[in-house]
């Protein structure tokens, strides 16, 4: 007896999907390649051929081309973590001094934004990919408080010297 | 991955034919070649007050047995300026995709909750073959 | 009923064929079948100082002699956030409607002054048997 | 005129076939007849320039040997109300044209600066024949 060809599809082994014009299970190309030919039976290969470049696929396929890679938006600073290759798409962080800002939950797309200087005050917590420099509420010593500012006591004339300097500056002046 | 739209496919001005069926969320391939592939999705808000989304986003999906995750073929995203009172968003997403028997399409969004899924003309989701 | 915007279907790019034909401010439908129905209207203002509108709609409507009143086939509103002075709101809408032999296809708008006429690129209005 | 945008025709979800080829930055109409023509560019904000403009445009052109200077077939024009400088707003054309075999179709922006190119499904051109 001969089994019937089944009209439908098949499910396949592992490592194997079905290949509709071939009508059979056909072995996965690796991650890197794509489906150029299907097998022409279950038991002889699939003819694979490597991602082009500025393409990739991630995971093993039977898909008749890979996908384009994404590319790094310079104009929102960002710049490349990882390159694209044939197995993995390029990973975009930001340029040094910048931080992201995500436009949603995903983060899939974001700006990067310069980090806070924190003039005149401790670091609390320093820039990073994530997030911003958090900045110490309190003004450094030799800094006094103008709004929300912190000021050398240097800069500081008679005339400039307010409430808040004077205190700050005024008594580092006697010392 | 983004939340999926479900989709009326009898009732109203929906329908398919020509072997295009819907099922679990998706339109579903039924034969090999190259399709334009389109979707409306109106988003209005605020759904709660307070919470105010900086922008909204559309997908058109596809998934396929050849591939174990999903691709995106049609992105639209769109950043919100309306301040705060009842607003209104259409994206529009429409272009042609080739596509091989069995592959499946579905529509994602940032927040359903935000969808607009009162009348169908107003959302609504389609392909035809070329 | 919103205002039915009127169209130039013979000069410039304008066309009909396949008996699909303009008459009383609506495409005719020649023959029963899918076809794609697609419009934008590009929107500007602001038309006089002071009036600002806070959306702006566009509607693909068939009219038929099988129902006395029209159909609502596709939907487009976007609330405004411009500030007041000149704006620019395009809104465009494609679909595949089944649709029979004498129904009448018009495009409504909410507002006839916001409606950009003045280049035949902006604004355009057609379909298509699949 | 207004920057020219480039686009891939091979790699990814990019393809042509039935003779519709690209070159020089334009889609080459093989044959004669009505195509379904359409573009979307997601257009998105620099993040620090103090440069923000106050509207995008995008315009499909048609370029043939039988006139001097191109013809605007399709145009999106959207004022910006976003007041960030992270802003993303999606504009879709599309619609049918009567194009003679040797036309080139091409797609203009306001500002290349301003077009997201980062991923394949946001921004996006392509034509068939009815």
């Amino acid at each position: 007896l001969r089994p019937r060809r089944h009209a439908g599809r098949l499910p396949c082994p592992a490592g194997m999907n079905w290949i509709e014009t071939a009508h059979q299970c056909c072995p996965q190309c690796p991650a890197g390649t794509f489906l150029s030919e299907p097998c022409t039976s279950p038991e002889n290969g699939s003819v694979c051929l490597a991602c082009p470049a500025g393409t990739f696929r991630a995971q093993p396929n039977t898909l008749r081309e890979c996908q384009a890679c994404y590319e790094c938006d310079r104009q929102a600073f960002q710049s490349v973590l990882s390159n694209c290759s044939a197995t993995s798409n390029v990973a975009c962080g930001c340029e040094p001094g910048r931080f992201r800002v995500c436009l949603d939950k995903q983060c899939s797309e974001f700006s990067c934004r310069k980090c806070q200087p924190c003039t005149g005050r401790l670091i609390q917590r320093p820039c990073s990919e994530a997030q911003d420099t958090l900045c110490d509420s309190s003004c450094k010593p030799d800094f006094y408080r103008e709004g929300d500012e912190c000021r050398p006591c240097h800069t500081s004339t008679l005339d400039t010297c307010g409430k808040e300097c004077q205190e700050v500056c005024g008594s580092s002046n006697n010392q | 991955h983004l939340p999926i739209l479900q989709w009326e496919d009898k009732r109203g001005l929906a329908f398919t034919k020509n072997n295009l069926s819907y099922s679990s969320n998706a339109l579903v391939i039924p034969v090999s070649g190259d399709y334009y592939v389109y979707a409306q999705v109106t988003f209005r808000g605020p759904v709660e007050s307070g919470h105010k989304p900086s922008s909204v986003t559309e997908i058109i999906t596809k998934v396929t047995d050849s591939y174990p995750e999903p691709t995106q073929l049609l992105t639209g995203t769109k950043t919100l300026s309306e301040n705060g009172n009842g607003w209104f968003q259409p994206i529009y997403l429409g272009a042609v995709v080739s596509l091989e028997v069995g592959d499946k399409l579905m529509v994602n969004v940032s927040d359903i909750k935000l969808v607009d899924y009162t009348k169908e003309h107003k959302t609504f989701f389609g392909a035809f073959l070329l």
